[in-house]
């Protein structure tokens, strides 16, 4: 079991990441840099937040033509394992296609860094299995484009397969269509979330509940 | 800025001759304000700059001092104001980029900036801070260093001149200390990082110059940062940083190519030649004079061993980054600019460097503005009316509501080592993971009292970062100082700096807090006025133990509330009650007893270490009440305080040394025991107690006047 | 070898929400123009060698397709003029 | 009155860095297209009414001039259609 952090130029939450999967969880965990092809030995891959790129043009737009990113089609297809995107990382999944809709600019026009509260809207997947459903979860957000954004087609093909995983409870902090803060690909083996789930994997932060999102993907694979 | 009859002579002596057109431009850099301190060398040479912690001192890009098992930080704070006057989204933006490599400069993981700014209150104002906070939020969030803390008032004085300093803090091992010098004749000179374009020409000469009838012409093109760019430059250059073969790095600020690798000569005694035609350009057509005096951002100069520059260039094009050799070390002691082999300056580096003539002004006390007399004025015949009212409007003015509009804008729990972020606390507090103890930061400063009393300003400027420290259980460590004033050659204004700096050093002697870095910002002021001389402060502290900070908050009904430090005699001189209801900070301030701060600052240090405190929070901006009010704010939680029929100056002025604090019942006898035996005043004022705050007859509940503090700036923006 | 200054004009899909050029538009009644439909989008300029119009109208549009723009909330136009 | 519909094209000023359109560039020749000079401004559209195309044309310029384009760095231009 070998767990993968991307590192892209600009990626800033690669190190917190790793600290949580490393050092808190004990799981054998390498830094990858972006050029990295050669995906087979990693269970789980994680595209961490940050500003890859500088978020020009659009977040995570320049990133998706990266030569790893190039690779995870073809890691899915094979069902190698588990790829999760965290805030720049599900933009980046986003514009890759291999998550659904788009992330934009909130509707404040404004970057937003506080806690929210998340409800799991969904725990038969692997990023959420270790929690109840229903349950509420606070978890840090830092973003400024992190509007979820999908065509009703879509919408309703998230709801009909349950692809949709986290949403903001109460307040909506980026005006995402139906408050959708987290989903998964048809497969169930792609995530991406806008909350960060690393930087609350510790008491000294508050509830720590942020781990159990890692320890559900760990324990299901 | 053009060099005076006297520094043009000094230098063609020194010379033998006259200095050609580049070299004159070589000079007119490094004798600048910005860069050679001439007015303020000697002044500064009365703060304290040494300590058992001090690890590096003023001198350097920044300064060190180090907190335990041989960790140190490395911080500085430094000012963008003229930039972000002229345009503020680009211009705080490149302020947090210059700062924050100024730290990488020291080979120190930048983990924290905080911001201290000064707005006026008109509409132009509102538009200068929509646009710094969103400048500061652009560069900070990008480059994945979290924004902790900082402090923002409003006042007129700043309505053109806004004031934008910004304070970097940096981690690093002692053994990974790493200074800003070239050495080793034949070592190479390496230029790493962006492209050097035709930005920001003359920024130097610019911010010794002041805004008055700032014109096109005189205003050096825009520098726009480049976030991705500098997050690549840190790591790629902490990454460089492990490598042996590195002597010396240094930041390109303003001066750029003409001040920094003159500069790290001089620190080194060596000499530098450098190949202009090395330097990767963004227009090829840039002349010699343009390529040396650009300030084209997110650029840094290393000197390394000979052999080795190829290591390094392989490390930076790995980020994506320019690096070039542009230059080695030599053993003549000058700075030599070659341009396709011919040489096309060459000036002495240490006539370059520090040879600048040491202004002496003459100094003439400030004319005393409004009436001198302390005021003690009985408000209700004002008609200023309640109590309450005087509360409510006091949190809805925009230097005491809640800056959530702004923090909320910044990343602040990137890094995943905030403990103790923006909004709740006095200070922000770190963690190093894996260790055991703290890092507590803070900073601030407060213009109006320097604008009356600047020796007393001064004092309070350090008094205050101190209370910020203690108010969390940390202990004050050092100090890093930003000095905003206006013309220096006014002799009003140079006698405001002088004081304050005095009022700085006497309170940092008798509290054993040195200076290790800092930066003086002078020409702040429009055509139509002057800032108040302000001196901003930033603190580092050590919280020795994680587990035992102290909360700002309430924490438990039933708790006692006692106010501690300095109890009668003050005066409502200065404070933003007089500026609310008066219009006027007129009315002179208390002078500070700088014993009592030493005994204050020993006993929050021995509270917080018995574990005596449930809660503390300094006096400042809107005196004790509001302090109470904040601390409700954090849990909710009401207080009912028997002042009696307290005066004004009690409940609203701002008169120094004061904090309040609460303990559980049980603790109320350890907790006057050991303030007895520091010699600290007390009395209590109240006890914790429902939803509501009870004073002098009148209540009100916290919710309403949370809701006041709450939407004051976010209606004003 | 032909150059050509090339404009491609990326707007949000007009099914979509654009909050920008809704706050653009309030700003702008403030300042007592009152404007319908405002959109903010974004508008690149580049310049690019190819043998014809429709050579580097063609490469041009590849790369807007896959990246300048994002199909699904953007659309976008181009511009081509030679040098 | 009229209807017009507006297009204002901002640009970052020539003589200034612009970071973004950098990366673009560089991605773009990834993306195998070698372009340069490469710029991200901002497209706005909107629609207003006036009694001619010169009143539109001043009423939108005035508000470009102040607000849609930020002088100290950027540059605009102006282009009218009438509806
Ligand atoms: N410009 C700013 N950036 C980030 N945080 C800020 C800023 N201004 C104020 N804050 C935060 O808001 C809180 C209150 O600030 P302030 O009233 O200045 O505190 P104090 O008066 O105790 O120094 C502090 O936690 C401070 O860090
Ligand atoms: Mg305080």
């Amino acid at each position: 079991m070998r767990a993968a952090v991307v590192v892209f130029p600009g990626s800033t939450c690669d190190h917190d990441t790793y600290y949580v999967l490393k050092e808190l969880l004990g799981v054998e965990t390498d830094l990858v840099w972006y050029r990295e092809t050669h995906l087979d030995p990693y269970s789980l891959i994680v595209l961490p937040g940050g500003f890859s790129y500088g978020d020009y043009l659009r977040a995570g737009a320049i990133a998706r033509f990266a030569p790893l990113v190039q690779a995870l089609p073809e890691y899915v297809e094979r069902g190698r394992g588990i790829v999760l995107g965290i805030c720049n990382g599900f933009q980046i999944l986003t514009e890759a296609r291999l998550l659904p809709g788009a992330l934009t600019k909130n509707l404040s026009q404004r970057f937003l860094c506080k806690t929210v509260k998340v409800r799991i809207e969904n725990n038969a997947t692997a990023l959420t299995r270790l929690f109840q459903l229903g349950e509420i979860v606070e978890l840090p957000i830092a973003h400024g484009e992190g509007r979820y954004v999908a065509s009703a087609e879509t919408l309703e093909s998230l709801k009909r397969d349950r692809q949709i995983v986290l949403r903001y409870e109460g307040e909506n902090p980026n005006g995402s269509l139906e408050q959708i803060a987290g989903i998964c690909d048809k497969t169930g083996t792609v995530f991406g979330m806008m909350p960060h789930p690393e930087r609350n994997s510790e008491k000294l932060f508050g509830s720590g509940d942020g781990v159990r999102f890692f320890q559900s993907v760990l324990s299901s694979l | 800025m053009r060099l005076s009859p006297e520094e043009y002579q000094r230098i063609c002596a020194a010379l033998g001759r006259r200095p050609n057109e580049l070299e004159l431009g070589l000079f007119e850099l490094n004798w600048s304000e910005h860069c050679s301190y001439k007015s303020s060398k000697r002044l500064l040479k009365l703060l304290p700059t040494t300590g058992k912690h001090v690890v590096a001192g003023p001198g350097e890009n920044a300064g060190v001092i180090e907190l335990q098992n041989t960790w140190c930080v490395a911080f500085k704070v430094e000012s963008h104001n003229h930039p972000s006057a002229v345009e503020p989204f680009h211009g705080a933006a490149t302020g947090v980029g210059g700062i924050i490599r100024d730290i990488l400069s020291m080979g120190a993981r930048p983990i924290a900036l905080l911001d201290s700014l000064r707005f006026g209150e008109g509409a132009h104002a509102r538009r200068l801070l929509r646009g710094v906070v969103a400048g500061i939020s652009h560069y900070g969030n990008c480059v994945g260093v979290p924004t902790v803390g900082g402090d923002v008032a409003f006042d007129e004085a700043y309505a053109e001149n806004c004031l934008v300093n910004v304070m970097c803090v940096g981690l690093l091992k002692k053994s990974e200390l790493k200074r800003a010098r070239a050495g080793g004749v034949g070592n190479k000179i390496l230029l790493v990082g962006a492209r050097t374009g035709r930005d920001g020409i003359h920024g130097a000469t610019f911010a010794s110059q002041d805004l008055i009838g700032e014109t096109e012409a005189k205003r050096p093109n825009v520098q726009v940062g480049d976030p991705f760019t500098g997050k690549s430059l840190i790591e790629a250059t902490l990454e460089v940083c492990q490598f042996p073969e590195l002597i010396g790095l240094q930041d390109l600020g303003a001066g750029g190519l003409a001040t920094a690798p003159a500069e790290m000569a001089a620190r080194g005694g060596v000499g530098i030649a450098l190949d202009l035609e090395e330097i990767p350009l963004r227009d090829p057509t840039m002349t010699p004079s343009e390529i040396l005096l650009s300030e084209s951002q997110e650029r840094m100069v290393l000197c390394v061993q000979a052999g080795s520059a190829q290591k390094f260039v392989q490390v930076y094009r790995k980020w994506g980054l320019e690096a070039a050799v542009i230059g080695e070390v030599i053993a003549e002691r000058v700075y030599r600019i070659r341009h396709e082999g011919r040489t096309i300056a060459e000036v002495p580096i240490e006539l370059l460097v520090g040879g600048a003539p040491v202004g002496a002004r003459c100094d003439v006390p400030m004319k005393r503005q409004g009436v001198g007399a302390r005021c003690n004025v009985p408000m209700k015949r004002q008609g200023v009316g309640a109590r309450c009212d005087v509360l409510k409007e006091l949190l809805r003015s925009a230097t005491i509501a809640s800056k959530r509009w702004i923090f909320e804008q910044y990343d602040h729990t990137v890094q995943t080592n905030t403990v103790v972020g923006p909004g709740s606390h006095d200070a922000a507090v770190l963690r190093v993971k894996g260790e055991r103890f703290g890092i507590a930061v803070t900073i601030g400063g407060n213009g109006r009292f320097c604008q009356i009393d600047p020796y007393e300003g001064g004092v309070r400027a350090v008094c205050e970062a101190v209370h910020n420290l203690i108010s969390v259980g940390a202990r004050p460590l050092g100090i890093t100082d930003c000095l905003n004033f206006a013309n220096p050659t006014d002799p009003q204004v140079f006698w405001s700096f002088e004081q304050t700096i005095r009022g700085m050093a006497k309170a940092a002697q008798a509290l054993e807090l040195p200076f290790v870095s800092g930066n003086v910002s002078f020409y702040n002021q429009s055509a139509e006025r002057q800032i108040y001389p302000t001196p901003i402060v930033g603190m580092v502290g050590l919280v020795e133990d994680l587990g035992k900070l102290v909360p700002m908050g309430f924490q438990r009904e039933g708790d006692l509330i006692y106010l501690i430090g300095q109890l009668e005699g003050g005066h409502v001189g200065g404070s933003e009650f007089m500026k609310v209801f008066y219009k006027a900070w007129w009315g002179d301030l208390d002078r500070t007893d700088i014993e009592l701060e030493r005994r204050l600052l020993r006993a929050m240090l021995a509270l917080t270490d018995r574990q005596i405190l449930a809660s503390a929070h300094d006096v400042s901006e809107g005196g004790l009440c509001v302090a109470v009010a904040e601390k409700g704010f954090v849990r909710g939680l009401g207080a009912r305080l028997d002042l009696g029929d307290s005066c004004e100056e009690f409940l609203f002025g701002e008169w120094p040394s004061r904090l309040v604090i609460t303990v559980a019942p049980e603790c109320e006898a350890p907790l006057r025991k050991t303030l007895e035996e520091f010699g600290v005043p007390y009395r209590r004022v109240g006890v914790v107690s429902g939803d509501s705050l009870e004073f002098c007859g009148e209540r009100v509940s916290i919710a309403e006047l949370y809701r006041i503090y709450e939407a004051a700036l976010p209606e004003s923006v | 070898m032909k150059e050509f200054l090339v404009r491609v004009l990326v707007e949000p899909k007009p099914e979509l929400l654009d909050p920008q050029g809704q706050a653009v538009e309030r700003a702008l009644a403030e300042l007592g123009l009152s404007a319908q439909g405002t959109r903010v989008g974004k508008y690149i300029t580049l310049r690019v060698k190819a043998l014809s119009a429709q050579q580097a109208r063609a490469r041009v549009d590849e790369v807007a397709r896959k990246f300048l723009a994002n199909p699904v909330i953007e659309r976008y136009s181009l511009e081509l003029e030679e040098l």
